[in-house]
């Protein structure tokens, strides 16, 4: 029986969940798990799209810039009076067009994604800081602030808004990924993009479109960020990019392109969330948990590996004698 | 059954210029760089004369000169297709555990090279291992490296800092002192550049890297020892990341854990913006060390033209992005004169 | 139409509608969390150690949490946990003054004191707030110090921390204000940067300044690694004993700079008698004590008796001033 | 001479991957100042045979001998170290170095202090492609040359150390005529020298053209191993197939159509311009020429992959949009590129979705894929072209070299094309194999397909075509019909002497 990475994930996510059950106090309480999800909603919905690019053998850096500056965005303008009504789909705009800057410096320009993201993760925290300069805007409106928050769940269940919006986007982003044309043509693309492109795919038409679709749901994370904390500010998620990839490559997506289940990655973000809340709860220090997240990380290729190994040589002893 | 027939030789003169051509193609990004660089440091003289002083100067050498040696050691990596997440944790670790070793003490300046060297290489010989031995992606083993070198560093510093009051003076020198006006630091990481463009052009275990970031696969037909060069790489750059280590402390004397923190993707920008492919095979250390200069005098430069520091991040990105577009253009455009010019 | 500004209308100071008993005991085995802005902090570091310690003094546990890095939203998560493990009290070193808001407010529906000090969260979100010195005393009295070592003229600059630290900004509030009077009309603020409390971004915004601004004679860093990395520069520098560093830094950090020339004097006061105070301020909290109203009384163990000001402030008292005379007194 | 002792040889040597046995009980000697030819199928175990010999896979059991003792190689630098030099099936060069960089990476000549002699790599590499009588800069960068130039360079990097034993695998596939030719005279001078030549090609004729022996292997089974002299072309195909050959060219006679693709004027400067041809329903048309003449960047502007610079395509009446290969499919044009592991298949994927990526909009509705009829379609046509395979889930990475071009087949004939564009369809396939494209590309013309036909080799092309377009040097130079397409007259246009047939 061959054992899938993105399998394991799931599994250990599962081990590590019920030993919070049986040895930790506070752990199991409704109030924790909503707040142990809802603390890791926006980089769990930026890892969404970022499974797509990455299967497509791309990579966006710039996600947790695009979360600033949306949120410094709706930061300003609400505070200049503007209609939050207003204020969430200009900056949904905001962050289509940083989308389609990275998509068509990638696909048009013909630059490689992990350079051009570097770029334009420092160009749009730049942009966040020119708009809010060092201010912090906080008096959000309560209508709105309550569906982001860990205290408001959907009635019966112990999911926030963010979560339950989150489960809904990963299904919608796994149907598209395992059985759709366009997940078939990310494979292609992220495995061999000269041949997806002879085969009549349309390779920078969808590349463009997964940058649109990540700035875009960065953008909406970034409002999600800001109603959450209920804190406006420039550097809101900075060095949140790790983390999302973190979190991806964990779930078994491979960065070069071409193989990965957005289970997995789903299982990693969890994993990582889950991970944090326990250990902070049993009061494990903080280098600690990021020592964790890097073995974690380490595990996560080497495990596979180790196990391909260790089967392949069992085989080969196991073939030996019959010939 | 097979016709022996001659296929006509093209013209030689079409053939010559045809190679001078590439050639030009090839050195474009080094050239292009370094007049991007000259125009900024024009530009900001013109508008700051005291940009350009003593002082100046010094310290646009002396920014750069850490920047400089984390670049190459990158480069070195990159080259072989992988990459080296892990150098600012290193950088950390290694100004700390230098600062701590010497805190208090009178230990030679020589010392503490050597430590910060045996601390990098000792991260880097874990990171190249993993990879190479292990056959696991550089990206997700390094950036797990970058966790884990930064948790033990803190956890070990515990909020502890080292102040400069407690460095011994010689090294407090290396990172201020100079000879013949030329500050130790950017001296230093001339003398690594120098060697290491040297060794990746005449020395066969140099050519093999860029052979194996080429294509692994022929690199491993052609009996390159794959593991043990990107082992090789993999410690370079450590070490160097760990030396690197070492003159932060020297040049800014207090240390706490989190030094260098987040520095990977400045110094993998200065790497790209320099011209090496992230893909590997191509690109010089020299490029390297131009983008990374050209990236620490952006910051310079926007501070004494008194841009407002809000918008200092926005303005290096979009440069960035403006270097490595038009280098991209400029490529590409002299590919298709090329291919029109050499039609057989 | 919609919803805007206008709409929302954010509530005054933290009510309370529980009654203060002052003659209540100090509880025994008292729970207390310090949650410092980032755990690397070697200043914070020294004040939760000292308020840790002074938690055992009254029979009560003391601990120290939080992230390795400066930001609000990391901070919440702790604040989070803390409120799960069932904490008698939280201190808080706040990164943004709202983001940790919520999350307090939580806390303190669920009888957890909050107490903040070094940097103030928004006055709902706390008790009580454990201020160093009084915040227009320390604004002011930089000014005063640097004005009388420049002798009132000349161009003068700031370099803070991050761009929203609460106290840096009410520090710089009442810098501008003292500037304002006549005494000072020949002196001009040209800049504040910030240098993130991060010693090499301190480092290198202190070297833009100097290059930027040829005539700047004066630099204040009211924040400990600031002032240190600025001294530090400039005493390798051409600079050294063209331009003023003032500001507040730990004796440990400046005591070179201080012999070597670079700086005349600093101010700070004793971190170790803060992060005691609002160990004791939880701990009255925690009994009963006190609530946080204005004109209450509560002992702090070998400091003596403090009252709490105007909205729930209690003052340390102030800042000392180091200089080559005094500075191989202290060490920390 | 027969009775000295094998420079080298494998002896009952086993090679499995997973489950797959590439290799059973298979012995081969090698001897010194012979051409030894191996002979089978697509998936006989070739390849693996000589990645045994190289040091690249090792053996599962059995043993590799070395003048007649077991040696065990640890890697390929262990086997170039004894002397073996190698020409792999897919040349594997590094893209971004130099030819000369290429040809040496390793083994540079030195200077004191074990520095790089650039200067001594530079000449030698000069010499080596004055041996070849190739004119290739050795400064210029390995990437965009073309396969037959890539080859030549393999065949360069194998002759420049003095090997005593030269394996070539298939290094013929992508050359023509005069390439083939100069090779065999540099091999023959190898041979006469002493060493001992591995030969492998699926064009029968050369096999008998250089080597002395042969063996055969089938199903990773050896067959037979004997002396060449006496043996037949249609011997050596039974021990190969195990059973007697159909017709290799069986052209079935067609009713031509109307005009299905009819390309004008097309140009893309600086490498052909003013290009003008039809190809009709019921057809095969071949495009024959000189390698680098041009043909595959007709074929990928023709489809839409490359810009052309000027000029019109038009199928079955309507103007394709330029630049758009989704258009050229929407209205009926397939092409099989000629390089299958870059453009042809994704070798990370499996058999079925590789077949499935150019119909994705048939596999389901709303944009959905069916897993059924993914599986459908590839089984399908794996059937129809006897497809060699574990499980239709492998990796198409696992596959040999002619079955994965099965596979490329299999994926443009899925798309019901109405003009089909391949580019050396029978490249790297075995004769068997062969014969049944053919057959394939002839009953699909009597079908009514249009097919173009790009193709190095001439019987092939004689075999096959209507009609035969001819391009010397980027432009459009003859059209022959089928009843005059002599060996002479085609090879005489492509070569640029005197245009025979009117000009096109
Ligand atoms: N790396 C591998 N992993 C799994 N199977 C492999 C591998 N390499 C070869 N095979 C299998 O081994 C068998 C022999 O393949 P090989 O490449 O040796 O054939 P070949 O005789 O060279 O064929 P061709 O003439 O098509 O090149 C095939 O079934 C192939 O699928
Ligand atoms: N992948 C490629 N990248 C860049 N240039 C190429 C590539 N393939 C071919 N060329 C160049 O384009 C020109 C035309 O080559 P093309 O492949 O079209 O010729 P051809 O007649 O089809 O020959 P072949 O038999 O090699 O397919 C040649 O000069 C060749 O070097
Ligand atoms: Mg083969
Ligand atoms: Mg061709």
């Amino acid at each position: 029986m061959k054992l899938r990475w993105d399998t394991a994930v799931g599994v250990l996510l599962v081990a590590v969940f019920v030993t919070g059950l049986g040895t930790t106090d506070g752990f199991a309480s409704r109030d924790n798990l909503a707040f142990a999800f809802n603390d890791i909603a926006e980089v769990a919905l930026m890892a969404l799209p970022m499974t797509l690019l990455v299967v497509a053998g791309q990579v966006d850096l710039s996600v947790a810039s695009m979360l600033g500056l949306s949120s410094a965005l709706t930061g300003e303008l609400w505070d200049q009076g503007w209609a939050f009504e207003t204020i969430v789909p200009l900056v949904l705009l905001v962050g289509v067009a940083g989308g389609l800057l990275n998509g068509w410096l990638v696909t048009r320009v013909g630059l490689p994604s992990l350079a051009v993201t570097i770029g334009t993760l420092a160009l749009y925290r730049g942009l966040a800081s020119v708009v809010l300069g060092s201010n912090a805007i906080t008096d959000f409106p309560e209508t709105y602030a309550k569906w982001a928050v860990d205290t408001t769940t959907v009635p019966g269940t112990f999911l926030t808004y963010p979560v339950a919006l989150f489960i809904v986007l990963a299904l919608v982003a796994a149907v598209v990924l395992h059985s759709t044309r366009l997940g078939r043509s990310l494979f292609a693309i992220g495995a061999q993009e000269d041949a997806a492109y002879f085969a009549g795919i349309r390779v920078k038409r969808i590349k463009l479109l997964l940058f649109v679709v990540a700035g875009l749901v960065s953008a909406f994370a970034g409002v999600v960020f800001t109603l959450r904390y209920g804190s406006a500010r420039a550097d809101n998620g900075q060095g949140f990019e790790m983390l999302v990839i973190a979190a991806v490559l964990l779930g078994g997506v491979d960065f070069d392109g071409g193989k990965g289940t957005l289970f997995g990655a789903v299982a990693g973000v969890l994993l990582i969330g889950v991970l944090k809340n326990l250990l902070t709860l049993n009061d494990v220090a903080n280098e600690v948990q990021v020592i964790v997240t890097g073995l974690l990380l380490v595990a996560s290729v080497l495990a596979p590996r180790m196990i391909a190994t260790v089967s392949a040589w069992r085989q080969r002893r196991a073939a030996a004698p019959t010939s | 059954m097979t016709v022996t027939v001659d296929k006509p030789a093209p013209a030689p003169d079409t053939e010559r210029s045809a190679r001078s051509l590439v050639d030009a193609v090839f050195r474009a990004r080094e050239i292009s760089i370094a007049g991007a660089l000259v125009l900024l440091v024009l530009f900001t003289w013109v508008a700051e004369p005291r940009f350009l002083n003593d002082q100046g100067v010094k310290d646009l050498a002396l920014n750069a000169a850490i920047l400089v040696l984390l670049a190459v050691g990158q480069s070195v990596v990159v080259i072989t297709r992988n990459i080296d997440l892990s150098v600012g944790s290193v950088v950390g670790l290694s100004a700390f555990a230098c600062g701590k070793f010497v805190s208090g003490t009178d230990h030679g300046v020589l010392t503490v090279l050597l430590l910060g060297v045996v601390v990098g290489g000792a991260c880097g010989l874990v990171s190249g291992s993993l990879v190479s031995f292990g056959r696991v992606p550089a990206l997700v083993v390094t950036l797990g490296m970058l966790y884990i070198i930064q948790g033990l560093d803190y956890w070990w510093a515990q909020g502890e800092q080292i102040n400069a009051a407690d460095v011994p003076q010689p090294v407090l020198d290396l990172g201020s002192g100079s000879v013949l006006g030329i500050p130790y630091l950017p001296l230093i990481s001339a003398t690594v550049l120098a060697g290491t463009a040297y060794f990746l052009r005449t020395y066969r275990s140099g050519r093999e890297l860029y052979a194996i970031g080429s294509s692994p696969e022929a690199a491993r037909l052609a009996g390159v020892p794959i593991r043990r060069r990107v082992l090789g790489a993999y410690l370079f750059s450590g070490a160097v990341s760990g030396f690197a280590g070492a003159l932060w402390l020297a040049r800014f004397g207090t240390v706490v854990a989190d030094n260098a923190h987040g520095w990977e993707l400045t110094v993998v920008s200065a790497v790209v913006v320099g011209g090496v492919a992230i893909v590997g095979g191509t690109g010089t250390v020299w490029g390297a060390a131009l983008g990374a200069l050209l990236l620490t005098t952006i910051g310079s430069a926007l501070a004494v033209l008194k841009v407002d520091s809000f918008w200092a991040d926005a303005i290096a990105g979009a440069l960035l992005l403006a270097a490595i577009s038009v280098d991209r253009i400029v490529n590409v455009r002299m590919t298709r004169a090329l291919r029109k010019r050499s039609a057989r | 139409g919609g919803t805007t500004k206008k709409d929302t209308d954010n509530s005054g100071p933290a009510k309370s509608d529980a009654k203060a008993d002052p003659d209540a005991p100090l509880k025994k085995g008292l729970k207390l969390a310090f949650l410092p802005k980032q755990i690397n902090n070697p200043y914070l570091k020294i004040l939760d150690t000292s308020g840790i310690g002074a938690a055992r003094e009254f029979g009560g546990k003391g601990k120290e949490v939080g992230p390795s890095d400066a930001s609000a939203s990391s901070q919440v998560s702790y604040i989070n946990t803390l409120v799960q493990q069932r904490q008698d009290a939280i201190l808080i070193a706040a990164n943004d003054p709202n983001a940790v808001c919520g999350p307090l407010k939580q806390a303190m529906k669920k009888n957890i004191k909050v107490v903040a000090y070094d940097s103030d969260t928004a006055p709902a979100c706390r008790q009580v707030f454990i201020n160093q010195a009084g915040s227009e005393e320390i604004g002011r009295s930089q000014v005063k110090h640097l004005a009388k070592q420049l002798d009132y003229k000349g161009e003068i600059a700031i370099l803070s921390a991050t761009q929203n630290a609460t106290n840096q900004n009410t520090w710089i509030g009442f810098m501008k204000d003292e500037l304002k009077k006549p005494a000072y009309k020949n002196m001009k603020l040209v800049k504040t940067v910030y240098g993130d409390d991060d010693d090499q971004k301190s480092f290198q915004e202190t070297q833009g300044l100097l290059k930027a601004y040829p005539g700047l004679k004066g630099i204040i860093s009211p924040t400990t690694v600031g002032i240190a990395a600025a001294a530090r520069y400039i005493s390798d520098s051409s600079y050294k004993g063209k331009v003023v560093l003032n500001g507040l830094g730990t004796p440990n950090q400046m005591r070179k700079y201080v012999k070597d020339g670079t700086v005349e004097q600093f101010a700070l006061w004793d971190p170790r008698k803060l992060g005691y105070l609002g160990s004791y301020a939880a701990a009255a909290l925690a009994s009963g004590q006190i609530t946080g109203a204005e004109g209450e009384k509560f002992k702090a163990g070998k400091l003596g008796e403090y009252t709490i000001g105007k909205q729930g402030e209690v003052i340390l008292g102030p800042p000392t001033v180091f200089d080559k005379s005094n500075i191989d007194k202290y060490h920390f | 001479m027969s009775q000295t002792v094998p420079v080298l040889a494998l002896k009952g040597v086993n090679k499995s991957f997973g489950a797959v046995r590439a290799l059973r009980d298979v012995s081969l000697e090698l001897l010194a100042g012979e051409a030894h030819a191996l002979a089978g199928e697509n998936g006989a175990g070739k390849s693996t045979l000589i990645k045994a010999l190289a040091g690249v896979h090792r053996p599962d059991s059995g043993e590799v001998l070395l003048d007649g003792r077991p040696v065990v190689f640890h890697g390929p630098a262990d086997a170039r170290d004894v002397g073996i030099a190698v020409i792999y099936q897919e040349p594997t060069l590094f893209p971004d170095l130099s030819i000369a960089e290429n040809i040496f990476m390793g083994r540079q000549p030195r200077r004191p202090l074990r520095r790089i002699d650039h200067k001594a790599v530079r000449a030698q590499v000069a010499g080596l492609m004055a041996r070849l009588g190739v004119d290739l800069d050795p400064d210029r960068p390995a990437r965009g040359l073309s396969i037959a130039d890539q080859q030549i360079v393999e065949i360069a990097k194998a002759l420049s150390f003095d090997a005593r034993v030269l394996i070539m695998d298939e290094p013929t596939a992508a050359l023509t005529g005069s390439e083939t030719a100069r090779l065999f005279s540099v091999v023959e001078a190898l041979r006469a020298e002493g060493a001992a030549v591995l030969f492998i090609s699926h064009r029968l004729e050369e096999i008998f053209e250089l080597c002395q022996r042969v063996t055969t292997l089938r199903d990773g089974r050896w067959v037979a191993s004997e002396p060449l002299a006496g043996l037949t072309q249609d011997d050596l195909v039974r021990r190969m197939v195990g059973r007697d050959l159909e017709e290799l060219y069986p052209k079935q006679r067609t009713r031509v159509g109307e005009t299905a693709l009819s390309v004008r004027r097309l140009t893309r400067e600086g490498v052909f311009r003013d290009v003008s041809f039809d190809v009709r329903r019921g057809e095969i048309v071949a495009l024959a020429g000189l390698v680098g003449a041009g043909r595959s960047e007709v074929a990928q502007a023709v489809f839409g992959v490359d810009r052309a610079d000027a000029g019109e395509v038009r199928v079955g009446g309507t103007v394709l949009r330029p630049g758009s290969p989704t258009a050229a499919m929407d209205a009926g044009l397939a092409l099989v590129p000629e390089d299958r592991r870059q453009r042809g298949l994704v070798m990370e994927m499996s058999i079925e979705r590789n077949i499935g990526l150019t119909g994705l909009d048939r596999l389901g509705r709303a944009g959905m894929v069916k897993r059924a009829l993914e599986r459908g379609r590839a089984s399908d046509w794996a059937v129809r072209l006897r497809l060699k395979y574990g499980s239709l889930g492998d990796h198409v990475a696992v596959l040999s070299g002619g079955n994965q071009q099965k596979v490329v087949l299999a994926k443009w004939l899925a798309t019901d094309p109405a003009v089909l564009i391949v580019d050396e369809p029978t490249r790297g396939i075995d004769v068997g194999t062969k014969a049944e494209v053919h057959r394939l590309l002839s009953s699909l013309a009597a079908d009514g397909l249009a097919v173009l036909m790009i193709s190095s080799d001439l019987p092939e092309v004689l075999g096959m075509a209507d009609r035969v377009l001819v391009m010397h040097e980027g432009r459009m130079v003859a059209e022959i019909p089928r009843a005059e397409a002599t060996e002479e007259s085609v090879m005489a246009a492509a070569t640029g002497l005197g245009a025979k047939g009117r000009a096109a």
